[in-house]
């Protein structure tokens, strides 16, 4: 099965990527940019991958480093949810636009 | 033309489409799907590459935990069903162009710096393999990052119940 | 040289005066500080007098020569190892017999004051600043140095300052003050220019050695500043013209004259002694010591004639209309330097051509006595009647038979009527002009002519004419301090043309025989008299005649009485020109464009930053997307452009 | 490898902090309840010894095949930043008196802490890149620590998006790295950089990560946001001690993992540093809210200390770390005064400090003591600072850059000055109060004035730091 | 003999003012502080004329090299030589005036006392220091104190004046610090680099390197000594600050740039010196001319001095612009006396404005019956600023004449006949402002029953009168006293000119 070139897989992880910061970019409504980031995330795990396999089989470096980042990214996720949640019981919304009291 | 293959086109193609989907669709709920599409997606490939461990943390963990704890919070702020905002024109065809240009900007970049080779190394990732390493001191060893994730999860975790100390369901989803 | 340090008292002793009048005056001396001021004058006097004994008597002459003496010298700045401004005192005829002049006017003036301004309110403060002001002549007359003659020039320049604006309370001596100063500030800056000029070609700032350097014609300093030239005019010339504006400046020369008539707002005695006597003729001073290097240039000598000439026609010509005592006498005495002036200039170095510097020197001395005796007598006027007008004066003879008595005689002696003093000088004078030029010796005798005239228009219309109506209480003639320097400077006026001047007081130091050549005296005495006889006819008794000549005369009268409008010509130039033109601009300019340029700096930059506030837009999208450009950004111009 | 005694000796900080967090745990699951003053005060006694013990058993070594190394330096680093923290901690004492959560507080800013010393010590991106969440993720909770305050979850939510975003890029960035290198080590990094475009686009994204941590321009633009929005204790936190972490880290990295890459780094930090500078005094002269104004004097700041870093010398390393010292005591003397006003008078804007030196001389001196030093006036410290850093950048011979340098010196004077004349000058009808003061912050004070009129003055401190740091 | 005392004398006073309690102990104590600071300085000046009469002919007299932060090859290095104990001498009088004028400074009392002692202590420090780094170190000190006396204590717009000031004097020292780095980075003794003034002097930089620094050196310490056109922050400064603060501005702070420009700038780049020595000449004669002009146009007589400042300072300039020794002679003789002469016209001016309430000539009028002390003062002021000979002014315009004269060129000498222009011009506006102020009638009646000045402030005048005529009358020992030092200067120009 490796006659998929990596430059493949990286062309996936990259659109991936570039998709996630899309919606990161656009989305209005906070836990959507939530999901963009877990699609960043993504893109990346399936670089470490990737380049694991196909280039340094040697060491599981990159796979460990996946492990982590997926680790982090819950983490993460819980802890801006519930930072979400609180400010939509403060601001009664979740639209980023609203939250934009602190400027200039 | 093997049919690995054609089931990798397949696989990045759903997973493609899925989060562009994910990232464009105005009804929330939808896009919380095709997020869980995309992650699943992500699984297969990883399947697909042969590091199952790896696949199943990703169903496990972005399944079962954020995917479902996404829900949780889109019930708890979201009257379902209704609209998303619109996003804004401006911003998005900005975005979208800037994206573009640096998407073929940076793959042009990944294309020509060219990994070509491929090493027929065999790579094996038994779960056990990774267990040990995990704990290990020694070479290979991850046991100091692991402190510190489980650091940064306890962190985190109470972090969460300062926060949204009302909200009973997030702080139970952290729990485990 | 330690034997003269005696002479170092002269000007000293002044000085210490005034440091004591000044700080301690006010406090403790209050009216005695006349006296100690009058006598400290008296032992100056007394030692300048001892002084002129020794040094025309005993040391001076050397095989027929008078020579120069050096007689002390220390060193107060040493810019390089032989160039330096020493404070000195060099005795030649001109220093020694100024000192005379000096200090034994001052010393009349001294006591006349004592009556004169008894019971003013800064009497110590008035006397400091005579004492300040005989200190700094002193010091001028007896400087060995060019430099050292320039500070005690600003010396004398700001003690008259402060005696014409002694009634600070009346805006117009104050004004007057100021006017004097700046004046003769201006024309300072050209004596200092010429200074640095003349100085830095010589090498040198002593008096001796300069001119030794400046008149040997083949030394190099000579070769090196007669060829350089700018604007096609040696650099010499160019430092005698200007030290000479500074010399026209102090001597009120045209067209620098106008702060002298001004300065008569000063009080009388004051007047008396440096607007008459002693400070005006510095520029006269000046020249005279210059004298060898003045001579051997032609141009410079030229100029000196013609301002000079043409200064005493036009003051006398002037003298003629005015009202005012005070003015009329400031305007002879502009006249009467003129004298001196242009009689410098027709005069060359040496021998018989020496003369005009010979008559120069003795008319100085002459008109010092008879000039401040006019005055001294003025002043006993106005103290007298408290007005200084003639139209309202007249009749005075009887009332006050001392003053009308030296009046005359120094009338008399202006005029140049033998033998009063007034005539033997001026006599030289005219023989001077007469072998040089016939044109100068015209305005000469013109000058002299109108002399008499004004002179006696004066004296009639304040001792004869009509009667005097006083208006208030009239105390006496005035005290007996003021009668003797009256009388003293009567007998001096009488006599003095009979000193030998010319014996002592060469150009080249090399005795004169005078003669009276009566041929000669005869046409301008005849012109003088005639004079006299016009005054008599106008203003013996009063009469319409003056009314009828000026209104027939129309404006050129008009023009005449307002001085030819040179005082307003300055105004304009100083309000329209420097403050208006130069002034104001440039304060605008400081304001708004050189102020302005630093605050606009600073408004510019905080419209910057009000300009780019939206960067922080508070959407945190946005901030995504800077964040995001700027590492595009960065990677586009490293990776491409920056290979 | 050993495990043996230096296995805790080499880590005695890590350990040191972790046993402090664990008290407290033990202390908050623990049935006993404490009052809220004991519990302070025992995290205050519980910090200085943390502190104090930092100071003693250097020792140079590596742990975790080279995924924790640490040596003198290092060591001293850290010390700074649990000063740092300790003085935070004793400033907060008003602040918390009447919070319920102050467990959990200290609990959150020792982990971040913990985090920091990781990644000080992280001889590897893995590690890096955990300690760096460990010491942002616990952030975003002590950002939102004012729950009912509408700005604090605005500011929180702000942070916790673009930190994760940052950490996006950064991570794609060290991907890529992996792929073109093939190792996660630093050490090893350096033979395997070749300067590819793909890896020069990789170490950009990585200087993005750090530079969003220390907030340069143009990364820089949740900084204000946060600053203004979060509890002055944590911002003051932000701005000293999690920033200079990150610079350590930054001045570590790019020294010996990407020294290859020597040139193209001092241009980019030329570029960043003039942006900073410039952009970051440009918005604090319009600031009103004395939060947000430190937050973008704070950023001028760094671009003063990206300077000092493109000096790449031992010299500049030394500056550096010495500036960061400084500017530690400098940035807390000023937030723990303006902590105090917040605190107790609940004024946070510029006008409630006129007329300050009327009812309060002393904290006003102490104020204006600290912006003096933050504008680099002499004799305090930040003036010594300033100049060295400046002159470790003209090292390099590019006067532009010292020029553009000095002159926003003179901008950033300005607005400082703004401040000074506000307290000292202006005239105020209901100025301030006079400030009853605990004796905790008061000793905070007292530290932060201490070192910024002796850090300077007693070169002691510059050559010792000197004499341990390593240029490129 | 060691110097570090002329900075901690009065540091230590300014710590001891802050234990104080009430004004009277402030100012008694500061008073002793300072006396004692005055006295050392004359002590210094003995011990000075010893040393050289002992034939130690070494440049600088009493040094102490300590090292200070040894990796930067930054020392504390300190001595003096003629110039800088001159300046010394200047900043005791005119503190010791300065304190005794502000002695019924009630307001605030302790920290305006301390404010002006740590200022004289900076100055102190500025004047001692060898070492280019504790040069900037005490130049900088010396700016926010000011900034704080102006601004809290000040008049009129004080606030702007006092922001104005910091930041033209912070920029100008901006410009300084990047002068010094450059000629730090380009000595290289034996490869290290060095701060120490006495080691640069003695190696020979580039003069392409001169060049680019010289400017940055130049315009830094002119901003301070009212470089046109960078003079701006003069007038506004003087104007608003409080009547000690302007002394110690016009007296000492404008000098510390005439210093800089001098001992670092010119002595330190010889041949940058004489490359853009017509620049400095042009600046300098307009600074004169120009300054003159508009002080003409002055209504306010705090602006009539601080203008003329400009236009004095702009003789300094001058003086060194020409770079003949006479003419730097001058330079350094127009620093001392301007010190001393415009403190005590600042002071004249505040013992008036202190009275009437008004600084404005058209108000005032006649005070010179009902305040004749102060009126004399104010009188003497002028006069020594108009260059009446007897006054230290005089002495000082004349030698810079005088040397400028020296050097041949006809463009210089039209500058220095332009220069001496002035002389005229501040003879108009010194007298203008005499006549309307202090003379004619009492405009206003309020100032009929005026109290004449009290004992401090007959000493303050004194003491600064003194000065200014020991100087007039006697220059020659404070000229001996700096020639030995303006001589190095000269050989290191020499070289510069021989080594083209």
């Amino acid at each position: 099965m490796s006659e998929i070139s990596i430059t493949h897989i990286l062309f996936v992880s990259t659109a991936l990527f570039f998709i996630g910061m899309y919606g990161l970019f656009t989305r209005r409504n906070m836990i959507t940019m939530l999901m963009a980031i877990e699609l960043i995330l993504n893109s990346v795990n399936i670089n470490f991958v990737a380049f694991n396999k196909y280039l340094y089989p040697g060491k599981l470096d990159g796979v460990f480093f996946t492990i982590f980042i997926i680790t982090i990214a819950a983490a993460e996720a819980a802890l801006a949810i519930a930072i979400i949640i609180n400010l939509y019981r403060s601001h009664h919304s979740i639209d980023v636009e609203d939250a934009s009291e602190l400027k200039y | 033309m093997s049919a690995s293959v054609i089931i990798f086109y397949i696989i990045s193609a759903f997973i493609l489409v899925a989060a562009l989907l994910a990232v464009t669709t105005r009804r929330i709920f939808r896009s919380a799907i095709f997020l869980l599409f995309t992650l699943i997606g992500t699984a297969a490939l990883f399947f697909w590459m042969g590091v199952e461990f790896i696949a199943a943390v990703q169903v496990i963990i972005y399944v079962g935990g954020i995917v479902v704890l996404i829900i949780f919070s889109i019930f708890l702020t979201q009257k379902s069903g209704d609209e998303l905002p619109k996003p804004l024109r401006n911003r998005s065809l900005f975005s979208a162009l800037a994206l573009v240009f640096s998407f073929a900007f940076t793959y042009h970049l990944i294309y020509g710096y060219g990994f070509g080779q491929t090493v027929h190394k065999p790579f094996d990732v038994k779960v056990s393999e990774i267990g040990l390493q995990m704990l290990s001191t020694k070479e290979h060893g991850f046991v100091l990052p692991f402190e510190v994730v489980s650091i940064l999860l306890l962190a985190s975790m109470v972090g969460c119940i300062i926060i949204a100390m009302k909200i009973k369901p997030v702080e139970e989803k952290e729990g485990k | 040289m330690s034997h003269y340090s005696y002479i170092a008292f002269i000007p000293l002793l002044p000085l210490i005066c005034f440091l004591i009048l000044g700080l301690f005056g006010r406090k403790y001396f209050k009216t005695f500080s006349g006296t100690v001021g009058t006598f400290s004058t008296l032992i100056s006097t007394l030692l300048s007098l001892y002084t002129a004994y020794q040094y025309f008597f005993i040391e001076g002459k050397v095989n027929g020569i008078f020579r120069n003496i050096t007689a002390l010298k220390y060193t107060w700045l040493q810019f390089s190892p032989n160039f330096s401004i020493e404070m000195g005192i060099l005795l030649d005829p001109i220093s020694v017999i100024m000192i005379v002049i000096v200090s034994f006017i001052s010393l009349m003036v001294h006591i006349f004051s004592l009556g004169y301004m008894k019971g003013e309110e800064r009497f110590a403060t008035y006397y400091a600043f005579l004492s300040l002001f005989t200190f700094s002549m002193l010091g001028l007359v007896l400087s060995s140095n060019i430099f050292q003659i320039y500070i005690f020039w600003e010396l004398v320049g700001v003690s008259s300052f402060l005696l014409i604006g002694y009634y600070y309370e009346n805006p117009p001596a104050v004004a007057a003050s100021k006017k004097a100063f700046i004046v003769t500030r201006f024309a300072d800056l050209g004596f200092l220019i010429g200074i640095l000029m003349l100085a830095f070609y010589s090498g040198t700032l002593d008096f001796n050695t300069l001119i030794e350097r400046l008149t040997s014609t083949q030394s190099p300093e000579f070769i090196q500043i007669s060829s350089a030239t700018f604007l096609g005019v040696s650099m010499l010339t160019w430092g005698l013209v200007l030290v000479f504006i500074g010399g026209a400046g102090k001597s009120a020369m045209f067209p620098l004259h106008i702060w002298l008539p001004d300065a008569m707002e000063g009080p009388t005695p004051v007047s008396a002694l440096i607007h008459a006597a002693t400070m005006v003729v510095a520029g006269v001073f000046l020249v005279a010591r210059l004298f060898p290097v003045f001579s051997i240039d032609f141009t410079a000598m030229q100029i000196v004639t013609w301002v000079g000439s043409f200064s005493a026609l036009f003051a006398a010509v002037i003298a003629c209309t005015q009202t005012d005592i005070k003015r009329v006498l400031a305007f002879s005495t502009i006249s009467q330097i003129g004298f001196m002036m242009f009689s410098l200039g027709v005069s060359k170095y040496g021998g018989e051509n020496g003369l005009g510097y010979t008559g120069s020197m003795f008319h100085l001395f002459t008109h010092a006595f008879f000039k401040s005796l006019l005055f001294l007598g003025a002043g006993a006027v106005i103290h007298f009647t408290h007005s200084n007008d003639i139209k309202e004066l007249g009749g005075l003879r009887k009332m006050m038979p001392v003053t009308h008595i030296s009046f005359l005689i120094a009338c008399l002696a202006i005029a140049g009527i033998p033998p009063f003093s007034g005539f033997f000088s001026k006599e030289d004078i005219l023989i001077a002009a007469y072998h040089s030029s016939k044109l100068i010796y015209g305005i000469a005798v013109c000058t002299s002519a109108l002399t008499a005239f004004y002179m006696f228009r004066l004296y009639y219309s304040i001792f004869w004419s009509k009667d005097f109506h006083n208006h208030g209480p009239l105390h006496g003639e005035g005290t007996l301090s003021m009668k003797i320097p009256l009388i003293i400077l009567g007998i001096c006026t009488i006599f003095a043309g009979f000193v030998p001047v010319s014996s002592f007081v060469t150009s080249d130091g090399a005795p004169l025989e005078s003669h009276v050549d009566l041929a000669f005296s005869a046409f301008p005495v005849l012109m003088a008299v005639t004079g006299i006889l016009l005054a008599t006819y106008l203003y013996k008794t009063q009469n319409n005649r003056p009314q009828v000549i000026a209104s027939s005369l129309g404006n050129i009268y008009k023009t005449v009485y307002s001085k030819f409008y040179v005082d307003e010509i300055y105004l304009f130039i100083t309000k329209k020109i420097i403050f208006n033109s130069i002034g104001r601009p440039a304060a605008w300019i400081d304001k708004n464009i050189v102020d302005g340029l630093m605050n606009f700096l600073a408004t510019t930059t905080e419209n910057i930053s009000a300009l780019i506030k939206g960067l922080q837009s508070g959407k945190v999208q946005n901030y995504a997307l800077y964040f995001f450009g700027g590492i595009v950004g960065l990677a586009a111009l490293f990776i491409y452009l920056l290979k | 490898m050993n495990m043996g005694i230096d296995f805790f000796i080499l880590m005695k900080q890590e350990w040191a902090v972790m046993i402090v967090l664990f008290i407290l745990l033990f202390i908050k699951v623990g049935s006993k309840d404490w009052t809220n003053e004991n519990i302070l005060n025992l995290v205050n006694i519980l910090l200085l010894l943390n502190v104090i013990a930092g100071f003693f058993g250097y020792k140079e070594g590596i742990l975790f095949n080279e995924m924790f190394k640490t040596n003198h330096l290092i060591a001293t680093e850290k010390n700074i930043l649990s000063l740092g923290t300790y003085i935070i901690a004793l400033q907060s004492y008003p602040w918390l008196k009447n919070n319920k959560n102050i467990l959990e507080f200290y609990i959150l800013l020792l982990s971040t802490l913990l985090g920091m010393f990781f990644m000080i010590s992280a001889g590897n991106l893995l590690m890096f890149y955990l300690g760096l969440e460990l010491s942002s993720i616990p952030l975003a909770a002590l950002a939102n620590f004012d729950l009912d305050k509408r700005k604090a979850s605005e500011a929180a939510f702000k942070f916790i998006i673009s930190s994760a975003f940052s950490s996006g890029l950064l991570l794609f960035g060290i991907s890529l790295v992996y792929g073109t290198t093939g190792t996660l080590t630093l050490s090893a990094l350096p033979e395997h950089l070749y300067g590819s475009p793909l890896q020069i686009f990789a170490f950009i994204l990585l200087i993005s990560g750090f530079g969003f941590k220390i907030s340069a321009v143009p990364f820089h633009l949740w900084t204000a946001d946060v600053y203004e929005g979060s509890p002055v204790t944590v911002t003051s936190y932000f701005s000293v001690i999690s920033k200079g972490s990150v610079i350590f880290v930054f001045m570590t990295v790019l020294y010996t993992a990407f020294k290859s890459y020597a040139v193209t780094w001092y241009n980019i930090l030329f570029i960043l540093s003039v942006l900073t500078m410039v952009i970051g005094n440009l918005f604090a002269i319009r600031q009103n809210n004395i939060k947000r104004f430190l937050a973008f004097s704070s950023i001028a700041q760094v671009g003063f200390i990206l300077i000092g870093i493109s000096g790449a010398t031992q010299a500049g390393s030394a500056s550096v770390i010495y500036f960061v010292l400084i500017y530690t005591f400098s940035n807390l003397g000023a937030f723990g005064v303006v902590g105090l006003v917040s605190a107790i008078a609940g004024k946070e804007n510029m006008e409630d400090y006129k007329a300050f030196y009327k009812t309060n001389p002393m904290l006003s001196w102490v104020l204006a003591i600290s912006l003096f030093s933050l504008a680099g006036i002499p004799p305090t410290a930040g003036f010594f600072g300033k100049f060295f850093l400046l002159m470790a950048g003209a090292g390099q011979g590019n006067y532009l850059l010292i020029t553009i340098a000095a002159l926003n010196m003179v901008v950033s004077l300005y607005y400082y000055l703004k401040i000074v004349k506000a307290i000292f000058m202006d005239s105020n009808e209901n100025p301030v109060k006079k400030l009853i003061i605990a004796p905790s912050p008061k000793l905070a004070l007292f530290i932060c004035v201490t070192g910024i009129v002796l850090t300077g003055l007693i070169s002691y401190v510059y050559n010792y730091i000197f004499s341990m740091s390593i240029g490129i | 003999m060691t110097l570090t005392l002329l900075i901690l004398i009065p540091l230590l006073t300014a710590l001891a003012v802050l234990l104080c309690k009430g004004l009277k102990q402030v100012r008694t104590v500061s008073l002793i502080g300072i006396t004692a600071q005055f006295i050392f300085s004359f002590i210094l000046l003995y011990v000075y004329w010893k040393g050289r009469a002992s034939g130690n002919s070494s440049q600088f007299l009493f040094e102490l090299n300590y090292t200070w932060f040894e990796p930067l090859k930054i020392h504390y290095h300190i001595g003096i030589d003629g110039i800088s104990l001159s300046m010394i001498l200047l900043t005791s009088f005119v503190v010791i005036a300065g304190v005794l004028v502000s002695w019924t400074q009630e307001f605030l009392n302790k920290e305006f006392f301390f404010l002006l002692l740590f200022l004289s202590a900076g100055a102190y420090g500025y004047f001692i220091s060898l070492d280019l780094f504790t040069l900037f170190f005490f130049l900088e000190l010396a700016v926010i104190p000011k900034f704080m006396l102006i601004g809290i204590w000040g008049s009129g717009k004080k606030e702007y004046s006092a922001m104005k000031l910091a930041l033209m004097l912070m920029a100008g020292s901006a410009l300084v610090f990047v002068g010094l780095l450059g000629l730090y980075f380009n000595t290289s003794l034996n490869g290290e680099h060095s701060f120490d003034l006495v080691e640069i002097s003695q190696m020979h930089i580039d003069a392409g390197i001169q060049n680019i620094f010289f400017p940055f050196a130049f315009i830094g310490f002119g901003v301070f000594s009212a470089l046109f056109p960078f003079h701006t922050w003069v007038p506004d400064g003087h104007s608003s600050a409080p009547t000690a603060a302007s002394m110690f501005l016009a007296g000492i702070s404008m000098k510390l740039g005439g210093y800089g420009c001098l001992r670092v700038a010119t002595y330190l780049m010889p041949d940058a010196a004489h490359h853009y020595s017509p620049i400095i000449i042009l600046l300098s004669t307009v600074a004169i001319i120009y300054g003159a002009f508009v002080t003409m146009m002055q209504k306010d007589l705090k602006y009539i001095n601080a203008y003329s400042s400009v236009s004095h300072c702009g003789f300094v300039l001058l003086g060194i612009g020409m770079l003949t020794q006479t003419s730097i002679n001058g330079a350094v003789l127009q620093m001392v006396s301007h010190g001393l002469m415009t403190a005590l016209f600042f002071a004249a001016i505040g013992m008036i404005y202190s009275r009437t309430h008004t600084r404005l000539t058209k108000e005032l009028g006649g005070l010179l019956k009902v305040l004749p002390f102060i009126s004399t003062v104010f009188v003497i002021a002028g006069l020594c600023s108009l260059g009446l000979p007897g006054f230290s002014g005089f002495v000082a315009e004349v030698t810079v004449f005088m040397g400028s004269w020296e050097n041949p060129d006809i463009w210089y000498r039209l500058a220095t006949i332009l220069a001496c222009a002035s002389i005229v011009v501040t003879a108009v506006y010194i007298l203008r402002a005499a006549g309307t102020a202090v003379m004619g009638p009492i405009t206003n009646n309020h100032y009929q029953h005026l109290k004449d000045a009290k004992w401090n402030e007959r000493l303050a005048a004194g003491i600064l009168v003194t000065g200014i005529v020991a100087i007039g009358v006697a220059p020659f020992w404070l000229y001996n006293l700096i020639t030995p030092d303006t001589e190095y200067i000269i050989q290191h120009l020499g070289k510069a000119l021989t080594l083209k």
